[in-house]
């Protein structure tokens, strides 16, 4: 996967973001604070013109720049987690023309446990993290197989009780919602598929 | 949605642009959001640097100015600020003694405060962080994110302020802003949810007579819902709740505080309950701040917000301060 | 009806033990409903005392102290007082300078004032009255009640209370007042309407996109209902009528003030458009207030109220005052 | 008529305000400020307990007691006008155990003058002289008379512009809807009735 593989994937994530924007400042109104939805769009819009502005030269140039700008413009929690994902991603992957399916996958196994030594939050606390180890499971397995994981992952978070992040603030009246940051996860997982 | 706004995007900006028109005391950056006092860091003054969400002024940057902050950092409406803003407010207000970080306890806060210590930090910076977590209607454990932080900041900017004016030192500062947070202690009611702009309708809908009870500053439900009662039996559970966690004695600061739609003259009613209330307890209001200074955009209801005070403590509230939200001795 | 309250007819009396707990500043006689400055008549002073219905809050009980009222008289929710209220009140700040009743021009105030000036001169008191009357949405001719005093209330509560403070004979006190009322205008805009507690229900309704322009501080509609428009255009329909009015030169005071619903981070988005306003028409803002001052119980919107100021105008606004509401300088 | 005559006809009128309150607010609700009510229910809540507490010896007592009571605890618009109004009855009728209704009729007309007085309105203005100015011209006809001229001036108020008081400020949009104080001051008149 080259250069452009990344930048139609942050593309296709910028895309799917916006369109679904409301719902997820939806699922956020229900156990947060109504702006999960915009916080990404505000950041994958900015991403979008770091990108254009200076367009990228490697797979790891895509990835440090989208997180360095999400971490510049995002805010809120999803800001600093998310941008520490795709800067993982980025040194993890190196400074190389293409990655194979093994490195990323390594790389994403890298991340997931950047975003949860920064957020301490463990599978099972009805956040982002109960999409992402999933489908890191199976990356190595085919994008398909992540995308389905991280979806279930997602889907899966409806019954449980928030441990982190604004959710649980509302101990058991955050259970059945599904969490907007794991259902913005399983997007992003989602968009390696059409990249 | 009828807002007094512009464009929905443009709110945090057209809120700065007005700031800045209407305090020539504040130095305010309207592009990188960063307000600071107009007369620059003082030097060998601590620095205190605070920020959050915007939506909930006139904290934080109505409480920038002398015996106060130095700096706010104002993020989205209800999303934290980024460390950028962090950086460039924690390098303008260094006066060379170093720099204490107010930061009210949400994740979005505390990983984006982090990030900015981090990287001042590398360059060079002296900066120590105080988590404010003043709210009882969360239980705080390893099942939670903790106490969120509330109320209380104003507290701990009016009071570390005082000590960073009269010229402590940076461990001193951030050594009392632990303590008015510990000794502080905040409970929250809505009767009605705010809007945020960007969304454009109520975070959650409550009927006629229902409540929400243990209520953040996010428009974020609270803990439970509940049947409408009177003032006196809501600030009864409010104070409750905060006399089981800390149990009030002596002197007692409260700030009876409004959530953005709540008229003073209901805010005057519950704060003569809770002074009844301290009165039954022994203890004594002996200061008080009756008005909105932790706001959640539109929201109806309320907050109270109790500290323990000492001679020390009561002397630090009462040491000037002039910023725009809060005001005395100068 | 949700409101922060015990009882529906116990919301005056509750609202004022509260404001006697909260400020030491003030004597608070509950029963007679007078709110007195703790420290007694000022020998010597032209005692200043204003009142109105309440709901209005912090006005005008909120601007009792040094260097503005003596004494308010606060009557039922969007009431004027009774005369028994203002002559006990006239009595109690006369430092043997005279009395100055500040009247707020409406059929109910400027009647009971009346009848307790003519009672209070009966006794041989001296009083002088002030109707403030700046609401240009009211045409003053023959055919209404005359201009609503709303607004400027603060500005004339303000500036002659630091004349007298200053010291200044009777007749110059309320010449002051005259002069800060006829160079003082207001316009305000409702979003939704107040529920008065007796009434329990608003006392208009608007659709989501109607607002109402011109309006009162007593809930009554305005003078027409409109379609919501952007922050910018509001606030240049109501200073286009101010400035049609008494057109705007030179340093001008500034309050724009929230109606007890409308967030402060709102507030300030307007305020920026004012301050713009003014440029462009070669006046300048030198003097603001930002926030709830003269409110409305819960009514969302807000209203500008300008004042065109000299050197010497400018210096009783920068006198010290020391109210709840108001205060700097000490 | 006696002391008990007046009486009765302040108990009616108390007992018809306390029915009649939240219509009468309701009607101040449209072109004012939603407590006119109140106001009155307030104000004759005290004239009752005024009453009960010094039991009047005249005519003239018991119209006193009530002016005095009304303007010491209504406020608004309607404490001044109504207060003058029955001290002026109590004035006019003079310190003596009957009163004919020729004298009534009498003092009704000193009362009127004193009311337009004080609120320097006039008929036509939509206020509650619109209800007394008809009604005095036929007090000395009879109370019924009386009555219905003063609920028909009430009621003709409906198509006015207001010209004095609250409902003035709403210039055009005042028409159409019947003045509050006119209303309750013909509910008084047709008290007499009843007394
Ligand atoms: N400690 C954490 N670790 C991992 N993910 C978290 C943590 N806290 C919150 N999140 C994720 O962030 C999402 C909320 O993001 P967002 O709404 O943008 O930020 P905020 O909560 O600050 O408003 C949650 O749905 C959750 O998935
Ligand atoms: N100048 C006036 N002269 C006579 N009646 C008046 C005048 N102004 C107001 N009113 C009467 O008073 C009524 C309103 O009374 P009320 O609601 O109790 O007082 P307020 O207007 O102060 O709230 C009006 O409906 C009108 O009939
Ligand atoms: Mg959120
Ligand atoms: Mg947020
Ligand atoms: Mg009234
Ligand atoms: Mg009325």
């Amino acid at each position: 996967m080259d250069t452009a593989f990344f930048l139609r994937w942050i593309a296709v994530v910028t895309e799917r973001v916006r369109a679904d924007r409301d719902h997820l400042t939806d699922l956020d109104r229900a156990i947060g604070d109504a702006d999960h939805g915009a916080n990404l769009d505000r950041g994958f819009t900015a991403v979008e013109e770091a990108l254009a502005a200076k367009p990228p030269e490697t797979p790891a140039d895509v990835l440090t720049t989208t997180g360095t700008t999400l971490i510049r413009k995002v805010g809120g929690a999803s800001g600093p987690l998310y941008g520490t994902l795709f800067r993982t991603l980025g040194r993890s992957v190196g400074d190389v023309p293409e990655v194979s399916r093994e490195e990323l996958a390594e790389a994403f196994a890298q991340a997931l446990a950047a975003v949860m030594k920064l957020g301490s939050a463990q599978e099972g606390d009805k956040t982002m993290i109960d999409a992402l180890a999933p489908a890191v499971q199976e990356m190595r397995t085919s994008f398909d197989a992540a995308a389905r994981a991280a979806l279930d992952g997602a889907r899966a978070t409806t019954p449980l009780r928030a441990r982190k992040g604004r959710a649980s603030y509302l101990g058991d009246r955050s259970i059945g919602h599904q969490d907007p940051g794991a259902t913005s996860m399983a997007l992003m997982i989602d968009a390696l598929r059409a990249a | 949605m009828k807002k007094l706004i512009n464009a929905v995007g443009d709110v945090v900006p057209d809120t700065l642009r007005g700031m800045a028109a209407a305090h020539p005391s504040l130095r305010v950056d309207v592009e990188n959001r960063i307000v600071l006092r107009a007369s620059g860091p003082t030097s060998g003054k601590v620095g205190l640097v605070s920020g959050g969400g915007s939506g909930h002024e006139p904290l934080h940057a109505g409480f920038v100015g002398f015996g106060m902050l130095d700096a706010a950092c104002p993020g989205e409406v209800f999303t934290s600020p980024v460390p950028d803003q962090m950086i460039e407010a924690t390098k303008a207000v260094d006066g060379g003694a170093g720099v204490l970080h107010i930061v009210k306890n949400y994740t979005g806060d505390v990983l984006n405060f982090e990030m900015a210590a981090e990287l001042c930090a590398d360059e060079g910076a002296r900066v120590l962080s105080v988590l404010v977590d003043d709210d009882v209607a969360v239980r705080d454990s390893t099942y939670t994110a903790g106490r969120r932080g509330t109320g209380a900041t104003v507290f701990v900017e009016k009071m570390a302020g005082a000590l960073a004016e009269q010229g402590a030192p940076l461990e001193a500062v951030a050594a009392m802003a632990r303590t008015v947070d510990d000794r502080s202690r905040s409970f929250g009611v809505a009767f009605s949810a705010g809007t945020v702009p960007a969304a454009g309708k109520p975070t959650f809908d409550l009927g006629p007579a229902e409540i929400e009870l243990g209520i953040g500053i996010h428009g974020e439900p609270g803990r439970s819902r509940e049947r409408f009662r009177e003032a006196r039996e809501l600030v009864r559970l409010a104070m409750d709740a905060l006399n089981t966690d800390l149990p009030f004695s002596g002197d007692v600061l409260v700030m009876v505080n409004g959530m953005g739609a709540t008229p003073l003259m209901e805010l005057y009613v519950a704060y003569g309950e809770v002074d009844a209330y301290l009165r039954e307890k022994g203890a004594t209001a002996t200061r008080c701040l009756v008005g909105n200074y932790v706001t959640s955009l539109d929201m109806a209801g309320f907050s109270i917000t109790t500290c323990l005070l000492d001679a020390e403590l009561t002397s630090l509230w009462d040491h000037p301060v002039e910023t725009p939200g809060l005001r005395w001795g100068r």
